[in-house]
């Protein structure tokens, strides 16, 4: 399993591979949003932690199509599907690779953002926490997406389309945890563990369900 | 002024890391790079431009 | 224990076409099957079925003689379909290590990796990207990949695609020295190779259209 | 490097990259040096300097600041220089110019972007303002992102040339637009209360640093895009190598 985490990682930082248009594509969208609001820096605060989340979402959305496609065009997912570890493993491996390439970068340059748009010191670390523990349900909810999506020929807009109803819970926990963190009478723990339960949640039933899929689409 | 003066060593602090990176991703890619040919000559493969075989 | 792969009335069907029905064969350690047949019969399909990645309408595949009596079927074949299941972007060596430790091999990979490449006459290509070699090399690659993660049944969908005849013959040599081992080989193809005491399988096509 | 582009283009000889290859490797410890003592004379410059009345020792920025700024616009003209060399003459180094300096130039963007919100922190109270000018050097730094991320997305460096190519130059021609709309932009909200350095205010104690690190960092530049240049030659000449191996084992 080790093999085919490393070799996910060595695929997606080699050329060709997708773990730095993301985070080009994260800020860039997060550099859009004083354009459309103005440079006033009270309102960019203001709104800050919700743009990073959007941000983080729609980039975690983007390299997720090519997670299994990529596997089912070169004929790789026919041999993984063969293989006596079970689908559901190799599904979460594969997930996990994802995230270390293109969602762990994605929190590790959302403060620099969030000096960008001037949001206060707590703000700035709730926000990478609550990215940190939410992301990685991004990707797993992505993958059950992906994997409904493997044998369309152009599913890539389909798994964004697909999958954006389901993260919304993690995008309304995540960003109410970050403002939580920030304005006094709300509590940040109850909708960070919330958040924190939605990720685990979904790294049981995510793979699972992508396996099942995986199987059903493999004709 | 003494926490202007940080401010001030973070710059250079900044300075020093952007460059030493810079000069380290070349040098370092020069190396490896250096080292593929090496072993790709000793292999016996040679460059099909005539002329420029010998380097 | 010798292998022996028994397949009864075996029948799958794409959509509402059925492809094949009542299929039944025995295969013993160091036999082989040829499928043959045109374009379209189903060739692939009855692979693919054997496989598992195809659901069977009916029929049973039964492996005798396997450690494991309660796994599946799937896990003691080896595929090899249209599709090399190799990466571009890695080296040749690289994508055989990294089936060799997917498929739980045990041993050296690197090692294992370099002979198998020698064996199908890539040797010293092991450090090449994948994407670098031509059609017919990329095909010989992917026959090292049976090599490196050993499986007692082979299933080849045209091995010898984009192969000149040096190379088809040493197709040929490699199917025999995985019968003698005690293996089973089934491949189906439509270019005559040369595989001694063969059984053959001519799909006709069901599907003919009203 | 416009001078050397232009050098390169009249002697026909240096568009072999074998020569090319080896003037640098002659040229490459000269710079270098060259490089070193203007570093060790400017930051001796540097420190030594007084501090700014008004400014404190903050002022010191600036000597990293200013010329990190400089270089960040001088590294994308050198990009669309070589991207001209690309498209219009077909000068076979030109793709490896424009390829090599965009992650150098991307540094020093980042440096400069860096440098300015220390300085500003101090000065303004905040990191980041969304100032015109600060703006533009923040959408150079993406463009530059992009770039690198468009050339390590192609594995064809020949097509990767053409097509960033024609990006550079689009790139080249609307930064005046960009920098004219922020500009216009910016206004609309917030005028602009940003202190700046006037070309013409400057004191000569502070201008002789300034000048003399603008210079060590253009010969840092320079150094390590012909040395970038270098290995860009090698890597391509190991790809035909080993497309080549690849090859010659058919035939075998």
């Amino acid at each position: 399993m080790m093999a085919l985490y490393l070799r996910d990682l060595k695929l997606a930082t080699r050329a060709g591979g997708g773990a730095l248009t993301g985070i080009l594509f994260f800020m860039a969208v997060v550099a859009v949003v004083p354009f459309g609001l103005g440079p006033d820096l009270k309102l960019l605060a203001q709104v800050g932690p919700a743009m990073l989340w959007i941000g983080a979402l729609l980039a975690s959305l983007l390299g997720l199509d090519r997670l299994f496609q990529a596997e089912r065009e070169d004929g790789a997912l026919d041999v993984m599907l063969m293989q006596e570890t079970p689908l559901v493993l190799t599904v979460f491996v594969k997930c996990l690779a994802h995230w270390t390439a293109s969602g762990l970068p994605l929190v590790l340059v959302s403060p620099l953002l969030g000096l960008f748009l001037n949001m206060e010191p707590t703000a700035i670390f709730a926000t990478m926490l609550t990215l940190l523990a939410g992301t990685p349900a991004i990707t797993l909810i992505g993958a059950m997406g992906a994997a409904v999506a493997v044998a369309l020929p152009r599913g890539g807009l389909l798994v964004s389309i697909l999958v954006l109803p389901l993260v919304i819970p993690v995008l309304i926990f995540g960003v109410s945890a970050a403002y939580a963190a920030v304005e006094d009478p709300a509590p940040f723990l109850p909708p960070f563990m919330i958040l924190t339960a939605i990720t685990l949640f979904f790294a049981v039933i995510g793979p699972a369900a992508a396996a099942v899929a995986l199987r059903a689409s493999s004709e | 002024m003494s926490a202007h003066l940080a401010y001030v060593a973070a710059s250079y602090g900044a300075a020093l890391v952007v460059v030493a990176s810079l000069i380290c991703w070349v040098v370092l890619d020069a190396r490896a790079r250096r080292r593929e040919l090496q072993a790709l000559e000793e292999a016996g493969i040679r460059r099909r431009s005539a002329g420029g075989g010998a380097q | 224990m010798p292998i022996r792969l028994r397949v009864d009335g075996l029948a799958a069907s794409r959509g509402e076409d059925p492809i094949f029905r009542e299929v039944c064969l025995v295969l013993d350690a160091g036999g082989a099957l040829l499928v043959t047949g045109r374009n379209g019969t189903g060739k692939s399909t009855f692979l693919r079925t054997l496989a598992g990645l195809h659901p069977a309408d009916s029929g049973t595949i039964l492996l005798e003689g396997v450690t494991d009596p309660t796994a599946p079927v799937r896990e003691s074949l080896q595929y090899l379909g249209h599709r090399n299941a190799m990466k571009r972007d890695l080296t040749v060596a690289e994508n055989l290590v990294f089936w060799a430790r997917f498929s739980g091999q045990a041993g050296d990979p690197a090692k294992d990796g370099d002979a198998a490449l020698e064996a199908v006459g890539l040797g010293g290509l092991g450090h090449l990207p994948f994407g670098y070699l031509s059609a017919g090399q990329q095909r010989r690659a992917a026959l090292a990949r049976l090599l490196v993660a050993h499986r007692p049944v082979w299933l080849m969908d045209e091995p010898t695609a984009a192969l000149d005849t040096a190379s088809e013959r040493m197709v040929e040599a490699l199917i025999a020295r995985h019968r003698a081992t005690g293996g089973i080989v089934i491949a189906a193809t439509h270019q005559a190779l040369d595989v001694p005491g063969a059984q053959t399988l001519t799909m006709s096509g069901f599907a003919v259209p009203t | 490097m416009r001078e050397r582009s232009l050098a390169i283009r009249s002697f026909t000889d240096l568009a072999n990259p074998t020569r090319f290859v080896a003037l640098a490797g002659r040229l490459l410890p000269w710079l270098a040096s060259l490089t070193a003592l203007l570093f060790a004379v400017g930051l001796t410059l540097c420190f030594t300097t007084a501090a700014d009345y008004q400014q404190g020792e903050t002022v010191r920025i600036m000597y990293i600041h200013v010329p990190a700024a400089w270089l960040s616009m001088m590294g994308y003209t050198v990009m669309a220089a070589s991207a001209l060399g690309t498209l219009v003459w077909r000068h076979p180094l030109a793709d490896v110019a424009a390829k090599c300096a965009a992650p150098i130039g991307a540094g020093f963007t980042a440096l400069a972007l860096v440098t300015g919100s220390l300085w500003g922190k101090p000065m303004w109270g905040t990191w980041w303002v969304w100032d015109a000018r600060l703006t533009s050097v923040f959408i150079l730094f993406l463009m530059y992102l992009g770039l690198i991320a468009l050339n390590r997305a192609m594995d064809d460096a020949g097509r990767a040339a053409k097509v960033s190519a024609v990006l550079i130059l689009v790139g080249f021609v609307n930064i005046p637009i960009i920098k004219f709309s922020v500009d216009w932009w910016n206004t609309l909200h917030q005028p602009a209360s940003v202190l700046r350095l006037g070309g013409s205010a400057i004191d000569p104690e502070f201008l002789r640093p300034l000048l003399v690190m603008a210079l060590a960092f253009t010969c840092l530049f320079f150094t390590l895009h012909l040395a970038a240049m270098r290995t860009e030659i090698w890597r391509r000449r190991i790809a035909a190598m080993r497309r080549q191996a690849a090859r010659g084992a058919a035939s075998a």
